[in-house]
């Protein structure tokens, strides 16, 4: 099927994230998706590349067919055509059982090993800004068999170290000790996966696994490795840039804009 | 022997110091009416264990009720991406909180609700959740033993001799002196039937000591018994009865109304400051002598706009975004 | 890809030293249907891991399909009061019986859920259950490792460091590699609705590697997802369903039919012996080609009076006691 | 209020055993009861001398109003009119928690500790009569705050020590070690109470909970102390005995045979 891609001007960048995050879906995966991009990227992916995959609200809903688009994970629209409306435990539980193919998440700030803080900016007992908190990032990020972060693309939210690590990347703490390790060694018998993909509004960021560090994927249209290295505060790997990330198609445009957020609420 | 009380009557039961719990997720079903009656009787010291904060915790937090606040998340959704009082009072460091992941604070109460110490779990590894140069209660002096609702350590990092999987992380039960819960229906004698999502709820009702429940109306046992499948909790766990329809405003209620998003965001813009929300509770808290003035000064037209359909079992009427 | 399988189909499945659980309790909606056919296409060396067990269980005993049984009860309620075929089996020597209490059994299934490798519990301190003398698994040298699925330990006994409150016990989790359930309900896609008690089949189906689902009906998606709160499991936890109704007789099903207590009572009474049970599984399991020839052989006026009223969700006509 | 004795041959033993434990009850209190005679006596309870108390049965129904009797804690018939029906996590959770004020068990065998035996007769591995197994009993019996046992009363049934101990009672095995010790030193800060009364087709014991031996407390009508003794394997403290056990009364009958178990399935 030939693609009938927007240009640059014709979409906007929150368009271009939720379809990047869309298309990283595969068909029939059980999907872990948060409020807002998320929602988007996962209600995208099931009317375009991934027709079977499966969505679970943290709240406890699991494969909504919401016919209003959600403001929440929490909102009663989750549940409409749910197969199940439950709680917390059990889509928790399946997530610890090894059932999540997939989640999205954000973060305020990501270090080159892909950890995410979305606790506090600043000293831990004095901070200068308390965010929400975890919520349930570092569980799925910690049990799923991969992840994709959505964030904006600044040079203080790219660091060469967070000041809380609130969700795990590729190198971790390891406790009671506290030393730095690989993910794998963390994480033992118990791993999974880890983060796949860093979605921005600048590019498409990946990791290595070996190394355990983030590495430019593809470039978004519009803008170059060079503005991505300007906008990353730790020595950032281009080595295998692939590329430019493929554009929204006109169809996708549609199904964001007339479909999944008819009303206009996280795409106005 | 009836359970039933009035809001005043019911929140004039929690007592300053007293470990407390909700019903609820975020900016979902929150028991508003004795969280502002919580706030009006002027409670103190409070100790929040929640498996998820939102409006109501940030509120009783801005009005200088809690001293201490555990929990994975605090902020008003898409109406405030912050704890703005939280951040606060934090920053001037007038409170005290324990980080816990949302999982982690979730087994937590199911341990409390299970009657036992602790549950293992694999989440949140790696992280600085675990870091105990971050056991805020262990350095302020609270792990001691003194008190019997705090545990002696935050975590407990442990091998597992099964399967020889690796280590796990087991996290201490909490036992809420109280649970507030509001439900959409409850009977006479006390069943509770919830709509839609249960969130957190049977884990933190069953991990209380005391519970709340504050229902959208009062219905026959018989008529919920037609049903018990469809029931959450039997009679003998709650302790007392409220009837308070539309005691979740502003947050949504599965099946009944709406989040009062406009209400959570002039919440949230109003009380970034301590002046803003003493204006703001004077306002809305203080300004009113109980929920049905709040109710009253909301005015009907403003409820019935968030009414939800009863096919959808949310508003599908009221503009939401920009289209 | 649908997951609709027939009987034999759904049987083939399971392989000779499979770790097995089931839906029901104890007489009550076992999978009965399935059952038969296990022992039809001569499974061996199974590995039974049940909350509890029933006559489905002392069946496949008796049949010799049965390597290890892991549970905490066994029998016919009142219509046998031994499983009369693990009594013979154990007293000859030719099965492993592992015993554990009904909540352990719970917990060990439900840490099979959850995906830890145990949870702990204050259940059946100070009792042999406990004695590590009386580990059976151990005594046959299966806890070496060397089978993924058995844990090293029996238990363990680990001390509260939280609120100091003992010591408490740790059952290890259970991963069967088949849970075949019966139930009233399953969509099109695999949704699973059960009526009335839920029992351990969340615990038990969530636990497993594979989910054989055995319906009364098989219902439109649509139909199940009115009402979410309702349904049990969703889609992609089901491998497979079948559609099979009265597939759990001779066991009762909520809502749609009684136990069949004399059918229960002649097999208890005549499959005391080996013989007894070779003669009976001649009558009601080889000399019957298929579940549908089971049925029509018992017969349309036996299974009628055994149908649930649809308002009370049992049958209430047929005669239960000497009055 | 005057009581209407019956005399004894206008009424069965089971009829006395049922009307005895339904007077274990206090009103209010949450009671786990099991198939046969405990459900008559929770049900006659309710209907006499504890009308506010709450039936849970073990396989996940609560506070039922059975208008049929059930024949098992499985049946559909606990659910009728029940607050809730759930499984046994629910259940058993409130169990642990501490919720559950009594509980009618059962046993093959008894020990003069109260210790009870529900598994095995003979040597564990070569059995020579192999019982359901220990269901809930051990369980509820460690868990409740009163155990209230319904057996019969045979020397080989109340035996010096079990053959196998399933179920716990005042003086128990200690883990890892496996001495004996009180109840009260191996529950520790987690004992809650234990077995109170042992109810037979003969006499009513109960237990001193500091030296944790089972002693007579009240003899059936129609029987002696002797009789008791004879039937008995230890040397049963009679020191204490009150004098009879208090006969049914005339309602009580009624209530039983034409309200509780108007079917005759456990009264024939």
């Amino acid at each position: 099927m030939d693609k009938n891609y927007a240009k640059p001007g014709e979409y906007k960048v929150n368009d271009l994230l939720a379809v990047a995050a869309a298309r990283e879906v595969r068909d029939g995966e059980v999907v872990f998706a948060g409020t807002g991009l998320p929602m988007l990227a996962i209600l995208l992916a099931q009317k375009t590349c991934a027709p079977h995959a499966y969505c679970v609200y943290e709240a406890g809903t699991i494969d909504g067919r919401s016919v209003h688009l959600p403001a929440s994970v929490g909102d009663a629209r989750c549940a409409y055509q749910a197969a199940v409306a439950s709680g917390l435990f059990d889509v928790f539980g399946q997530l610890q059982r090894g059932k999540v193919d997939l989640a999205y998440l954000g973060g305020a700030e990501i270090d080159k090993y892909g950890n995410v803080n979305t606790t506090v900016i600043g000293d831990y007992a004095h901070p200068q800004v308390r965010f929400p908190g975890s919520g349930g990032n570092p569980d799925i990020n910690s049990m799923a068999r991969r992840t994709v972060f959505m964030m904006v693309q600044e040079k203080r939210r790219f660091r060469e170290q967070v000041d809380y690590l609130t969700s795990p990347g590729w190198r971790v703490k390891k406790w009671p000790g506290g030393e730095w390790v690989s993910r794998q060694e963390a994480f033992g018998k118990m791993f999974r996966g880890g983060p796949s993909a860093v979605i921005t509004n600048m590019a498409v960021f990946r990791f290595d696994e070996s190394t355990g560090l983030m590495y430019l994927d593809t470039v978004h249209p519009g803008h170059t490795v060079e503005d991505v290295r300007n906008n990353v505060s730790f020595d950032l790997d281009v080595s295998r840039v692939k590329g430019e990330t493929e554009p929204p198609t006109h169809e996708e445009l549609h199904l964001l804009y007339h479909v999944v957020d008819a009303e206009g609420i996280f795409l106005p | 022997m009836s359970k039933r009380m009035s809001i005043p009557e019911a929140a004039s039961l929690i007592n300053d110091g007293d470990m407390i719990t909700f019903s609820g997720f975020t900016i979902w079903r929150r028991p508003m009416a004795l969280v502002y009656e919580l706030i009006r009787q002027r409670k103190q010291n409070l100790h929040l264990v929640e498996v998820n904060s939102g409006t109501h915790g940030d509120m009783l937090i801005g009005a200088g009720c809690v001293k201490v606040w555990e929990s994975c998340w605090i902020g008003q959704e898409l109406f405030g991406k912050l704890g703005g009082n939280l951040d606060r009072k934090l920053r001037e460091g007038s409170i005290l909180v324990e980080d816990y992941s949302h999982y982690q604070m979730l087994l937590r109460m199911m341990a409390g609700a299970q009657g036992v110490p602790y549950l293992p779990t694999w989440a949140s590894r790696g992280t600085d959740i675990l870091n105990p140069d971050y056991d805020m209660l262990a350095k302020a002096g609270l792990r001691d033993g003194s008190n019997p609702k705090i545990p002696r350590h935050k975590f407990a990092i442990v091998e597992d001799q099964f399967y020889e999987e690796g280590t796990l992380i087991h996290v201490p039960a909490v036992r809420p002196n109280v649970c507030i819960a509001h439900v959409q229906q409850v009977g006479e004698d006390g069943t509770v039937r919830v709509w839609g999502q249960k969130f957190a709820d049977e884990e933190a009702i069953k991990a209380a000591d005391k519970v709340i429940v504050i229902a959208e109306e009062v219905v026959p046992e018989e008529y919920l018994r037609r049903e018990p499948e469809r029931n959450l909790i039997p009679p003998y766990l709650v302790d007392v009865i409220v009837e308070q329809p539309w005691g979740a405003h502003p947050t949504g209620n599965f099946g009944c109304h709406e989040v009062d998003g406009p209400f959570m965001r002039d919440f949230y813009n109003k009380t970034r400051t301590q002046e803003g929300f003493d204006a703001w509770a004077d306002e809305w808290v203080f300004g009113v002598p109980d929920y049905e003035a709040y109710l009253e000064k909301l005015g009907f037209n403003r409820l019935q706009k968030l009414r939800a359909n009863s096919a959808y079992k949310y508003n599908d009427s009221a503009k939401r975004g920009t289209r």
